[in-house]
């Protein structure tokens, strides 16, 4: 069922969430946008539509977050799972999409992450398509697009002075009980918008038999080729929306066991006790995410762990560009198996 | 062990109950910790298999895996064996009897042993990674067990005799008739009766049967690298070698991702593969 | 705007001559406002070199990667020329493994400025010569004030030529006024303590600790650092207000004496913070006290590393 | 202000006190003043004064060797160069560079490390609390950007 919202009853609407959901919205702060809960009199920072620059998933994955308190006397108890209800106002295909991914990793059978599965029940995700996609994306290369709607409840897409909504879930449904239905007209119009978004994006790299390539060429010299000019820092990674490394650590002084992003692109990250490090340079570690993305969720879940996003892009501070590393791993030889 | 609504992240409460040096030089140590909850013994018994581990948690300082090296029917204790060599292994050391102690797990998956029923045992063992070994020989040593399971043979080599872990238990297991015992250690020491050399050269030397066996290596890496290509002469298929890895480990559960080889994680797919599971991952060691 | 078919002339005949063995520089990257950094080791490849407004890196930040008996050569502006002779200093390249090639450098531009007039697809961008910058973009063709894209850093750069470089290419531009950086530093201090210390606060709380500023500082490259060091802990781990304003103090005072205010922090950064606020205070109390600015030359010790019992200090009675 | 400002008093093992004083120092220091001694000022890297600012101190004392007393020659006047330039950075972010103090102190100088506490402390009282870069405390739970 379509439905049609007007640009300027969205703010009422908004409005009207916040009696019953803590409402996260697209917001400016400095000179990017960011998912904020939004106060009396926010501004929407819609018109910089690219994705904001931290992924959402530091909504359900916060940068830092307690999993344990100490007590006294070598005593700890659990941080409870928060539970407030919340609303992801504006999130991209790419980022909802993300998240379903994250939630192979977190609600996996045996071990149910409660902090992630928590804040993820609670929560209500609203996407907004992308009529005119980011030029660093490639969501639909990767098996993505700019209308996708994994992880949404329901999505908008931009028909000028109205949205049309798409509702997709229960839950969606709830949020816009009071909603005209749009017609027929409005809803092909919205199908138009959304092939030519789709149409718009060029296929960036081959995907086909790219797993096999990387499997087979683990030992191969691309790898030194690809990471000379990178820096080894965490950008990349922590502003992906499927990357969920995190490290555990005790603060004694707070009396915290406390979980912190991490990246496989540290040198900390998988230096052993003895000294070993079984990924000790920017070769080892640029493979590891590379395959991790491209080979090794595959395995795991048939689908490639990466949603197109284009943050890794557009902010690599040396310009090196995932698109770039793929296309030059398409060329590599079949040949040579992996050691 | 599942986590029906409890956080995984959640230490189970143990105390310390013995705690003595394994090694000569001290730097191994062993904890043999209580459950404070007898309800959490019973969950942790109904789970455990010997091959699988545990984070120990020493509040303050962080969580460190190690190996479980006790076998279920020794009592409602847990036992492990500490190398000294990070901060947490350092505050583990520090421990005394009645010391406050954290403890996840059982985690990973263990030693196959449904599927090894019925076959001949070669456990090959180096340095402080024999801690699992000594759980399964304990394991097997029980009445119930045993009878399962062919011959047994135990090659288990340390840098010096200081070095070597279980030295009572290890003395008794020369006494016994249901089992092979090989010691070895790498360079020659007054008064030692067994074997002198590295642990892959003492496999060659002992040639343990491959026909109905099984065998199962754990050791430093350097020893693992050598004595699997030493079991594949001497005629064991790549599926009945069996090995235990490790690597940098945080949450024990498949969620931090560093413990990853390939698609495998480590912790929640392991830590124990069969050579042929290895040869088809990527050498990301 | 340096001559590129002499500086890519002059990196093939090092090369050819067996002067060194690599020539750092920057290649085309896959759009045209990100250039990436290169590493050239035959003639050939050579043809790939680029040079233009927007290559933002610090090349100096991949001297201490390579061996020491590898010679290396590198194409410097005046604040990498100044890294590398601090790394010199520092022992952590020797002086004659290096061929250093000059160009005066006029700035470097802030693509995320370009992006914000233009739109994101750009397909082009030329240096013109009245000062200005055309960008060719989905939304048509732009004309900018170059004055207006620059990095902070860059507008108030006092050594735009390189120094100490064995050849320079290109015309010497004149050198800029410290009284620059010195505006800027005292126009912070003119703030309240809250002001600032407001300022410090909003800017370091954006921070996700990925630690691009550390790995895009040529003069960071410790081995260990000490946000990675467990016992002692220095600073809290993670994004708490503790963990990331030490990181920030720490980092910015651990240069003090060998920042050569580039601004590759600044600009790796993916939180747009500011960082070069911190560090030109420092470098700005250098030149005040000690008459000392880095990297001029590869001899001079900093601060930090002499002491003399002549200091004009508060804390001496 | 009512409450007494907390201090850190940084001790060079080395230039101890007159002994009544050091007896005084090292068991009757008011419970506000923490006393932390080092092998020479020398060792006092700026992080051990970034600790015991963020952990919420209100003034910070250094105490060593006179000029060319040192027991390694030239820790203290190297020290007292990085130590001054931390306190004018961090006056430069919010934490009063008077809150930070160098002393040069010997044997000779009796009752001096009582008089120069009170002195320090009274300044202290006077600017007040420094809250600005007390952040090791646990306050929040969650990331900055959650």
């Amino acid at each position: 069922m379509n439905l049609i919202l007007k640009k300027d009853h969205l703010k009422h609407l908004l409005n009207a969430w916040r009696q019953d959901y803590e409402v996260y919205a697209p917001q400016s702060l400095q000179n990017f946008t960011h998912f904020l809960p939004l106060q009396d009199g926010f501004e929407l920072a819609f018109d910089k539509a690219h994705n904001t620059r931290i992924p959402p998933k530091a909504l359900f994955l916060p940068t830092s977050e307690a999993l344990l308190k100490f007590t006294r006397f070598g005593g700890y108890e659990e941080v409870p799972s928060e539970t407030a209800p919340r609303l992801i106002f504006g999130i991209h295909p790419c980022d909802a999409h993300a998240m379903t991914m994250l939630d192979t990793v977190f609600e996996q059978e045996r071990y149910t992450d409660p902090l992630w599965k928590a804040r993820r029940e609670a929560t209500v995700v609203v996407g907004l398509g992308c009529d005119e996609p980011c030029k660093t994306g490639f969501c639909t290369t990767v098996g993505s697009g700019p209308f996708n709607h994994a992880g949404l409840d329901a999505i908008l897409t931009d028909l000028g002075e109205i949205f049309l909504v798409e509702i997709l879930t229960d839950k969606g449904e709830y949020l816009f009980t009071q909603l005209e239905t749009a017609s027929e007209d409005q809803s092909m119009q919205a199908s138009e918008v959304q092939q030519a978004a789709k149409a718009s994006m060029p296929i960036a790299f081959e995907t086909e038999g790219l797993k096999q390539k990387l499997d087979q060429n683990f030992a191969s010299p691309y790898w030194e080729e690809v990471s000379r000019s990178c820096l080894g820092c965490g950008v990349c990674t922590f502003l992906c929306p499927t990357c969920f490394c995190f490290d555990i650590v005790d603060e004694a002084q707070r009396g915290e066991r406390v979980r912190n992003w991490d990246t496989c692109m540290f040198r900390t990250y998988s230096l052993e006790a003895s000294g070993h490090n079984p990924r000790p340079s920017r070769v080892e570690r640029t493979r590891q995410r590379l395959s991790h993305k491209y080979s090794y969720w595959l395995d795991q879940i048939n689908q490639i762990g990466c949603t197109g996003c284009g943050r890794c892009v557009r902010y690599c501070p040396v310009g090196l560009d995932i698109r770039a590393m793929l296309r030059k791993a398409h060329q590599l030889p079949s040949e040579v198996l992996h050691a | 062990m599942p986590n029906e609504g409890r956080s995984p992240y959640l230490p189970i409460p143990m105390h310390v109950l013995h705690a003595y040096y394994e090694s000569t030089d001290n730097s191994l140590k062993t904890l043999e910790l209580s459950f404070d909850d007898p309800q959490d013994a019973r969950e942790f018994f109904a789970a455990f298999n010997p091959g699988q581990f545990c984070l120990l948690s020493v509040i303050g300082k962080g969580e460190s895996a190690l190996g479980v090296a006790s076998a279920a029917w020794e009592g409602d204790f847990v036992r492990f064996t500490a190398q000294k060599l990070g901060s947490v292994t350092t505050a583990l050391h520090a421990l005394k009897p009645g010391d406050p102690i954290g403890m996840r797990g059982p985690l990973g998956n263990g030693f196959p042993l449904e599927e090894w029923k019925g076959k001949n045992l070669v456990i090959i063992g180096g340095g402080c990674a024999f801690s699992t070994l000594y759980a399964l020989t304990k394991h097997l040593h029980h009445p119930s067990n045993r009878g399962d399971y062919g011959k047994l043979t135990v090659i288990y080599g340390t840098r010096t005799s200081g070095l070597c872990m279980y030295k009572q238990d290890i003395a008794a297991w020369h006494q016994r008739d249901d089992m092979e015992v090989h010691q070895a250690i790498d360079v020659p020491e007054q008064d030692w009766l067994h074997h002198v050399g590295y642990v892959p050269d003492v496999v060659k030397e002992v040639r343990p049967s491959p026909v109905n066996s099984v065998a199962v290596v754990c050791g430093p890496p350097i020893m693992t690298k050598f004595t699997l290509p030493a079991l594949v002469e001497l005629g064991f298929p790549p599926e009945t070698i069996f090995t235990s890895l490790e690597k940098r480990m945080k949450c024990g559960i498949g969620k931090c991702g560093r413990c990853n080889l390939g698609p495998k994680y480590i912790c929640k797919d392991g830590p124990v593969f069969s050579l042929a599971e290895l040869n088809a991952l990527p050498a990301d060691l | 705007m340096p001559d590129i078919d002499a500086l890519k002339a002059e990196a093939k005949r090092i090369l050819s001559e067996g002067m060194v063995d690599m020539v750092i520089g920057f290649k085309a990257g896959d759009t045209p406002l990100h250039p990436q950094p290169a590493f050239f080791k035959t003639p050939d490849e050579v043809d790939q070199l680029v040079y233009n407004a927007l290559c933002q890196n610090n090349l100096a930040t991949y001297l201490t990667r390579f061996p020491k008996n590898q010679k290396i050569g590198m194409v410097v502006r005046g604040c990498e020329s100044r890294s590398v002779n601090a790394l010199v200093f520092e022992g952590q390249h020797p002086k004659d493994g290096l061929y250093l090639i000059g160009v005066p450098c006029e700035g470097i531009i802030d693509w995320r400025k370009i992006v914000e007039q233009t739109g994101e697809e750009v397909f082009s961008i030329f240096e013109q010569s009245n000062n200005t910058v055309l960008v060719e973009s989905k939304s048509g063709f732009f004309t900018l004030e170059k004055e207006t894209l620059l990095h902070e850093s860059c507008s108030r750069c006092i050594h735009p030529n390189p120094i100490s470089a064995n050849v320079v290419i290109g015309e010497l531009l004149p050198e800029g006024d410290p009284a620059l950086a010195r505006e800027k530093v005292a126009a912070f201090a003119s703030l309240s303590m809250e002001e600032r210390h407001a300022w410090f606060r909003q800017e370091a709380e954006r921070c996700i600790r990925c630690y691009a500023c550390r790995e895009a500082c040529p003069m960071c490259y410790c081995e260990e650092c000490f946000v990675d060091h467990i016992t002692p802990r220095w600073t809290e781990s993670g994004t708490t207000p503790a963990g990331m304003q030490g990181w920030h103090i720490v980092r910015a005072f651990h240069q003090t004496g060998r920042c050569t205010s580039c601004g590759a922090c600044e600009r790796a950064c993916p939180m747009d913070i500011k960082m070069t606020y911190l560090t030109e205070k420092l470098n700005e109390d250098m030149r005040r006290k000690y008459n000392f600015e880095v990297g001029l030359d590869a001899t001079t010790p900093p601060p930090f590393s002499t002491v003399t019992l002549d200091d004009k200090s508060r804390f001496v009675i | 202000m009512s409450e007494t400002p907390k201090l850190v008093l940084f001790q060079c093992q080395w230039c101890l006190f007159a002994p009544a004083d050091q007896e005084w120092v090292d068991t009757q220091l008011p419970e506000n003043i923490h006393l932390a001694k080092v092998p020479c000022t020398g060792r006092i890297n700026p992080l051990y004064l970034l600790n015991a600012v963020q952990s919420g101190a209100d003034g910070v004392m250094v105490s060593g060797c006179l000029p060319e007393q040192c027991h390694f020659k030239t820790g203290n006047i190297a020290a007292r160069r990085q130590l001054e330039e931390f306190s004018d950075y961090l006056n430069h972010i919010g934490y009063e560079q008077d809150r930070i103090r160098f002393l040069w102190l010997d044997l000779q100088d009796r009752g001096v490390i009582q008089k120069e506490l009170a002195a320090f402390e009274a300044q202290i009282t006077a600017l007040g609390p420094a809250h600005n870069l007390a952040t090791r405390v646990a306050e929040t739970v969650g990331g900055a950007n959650a």
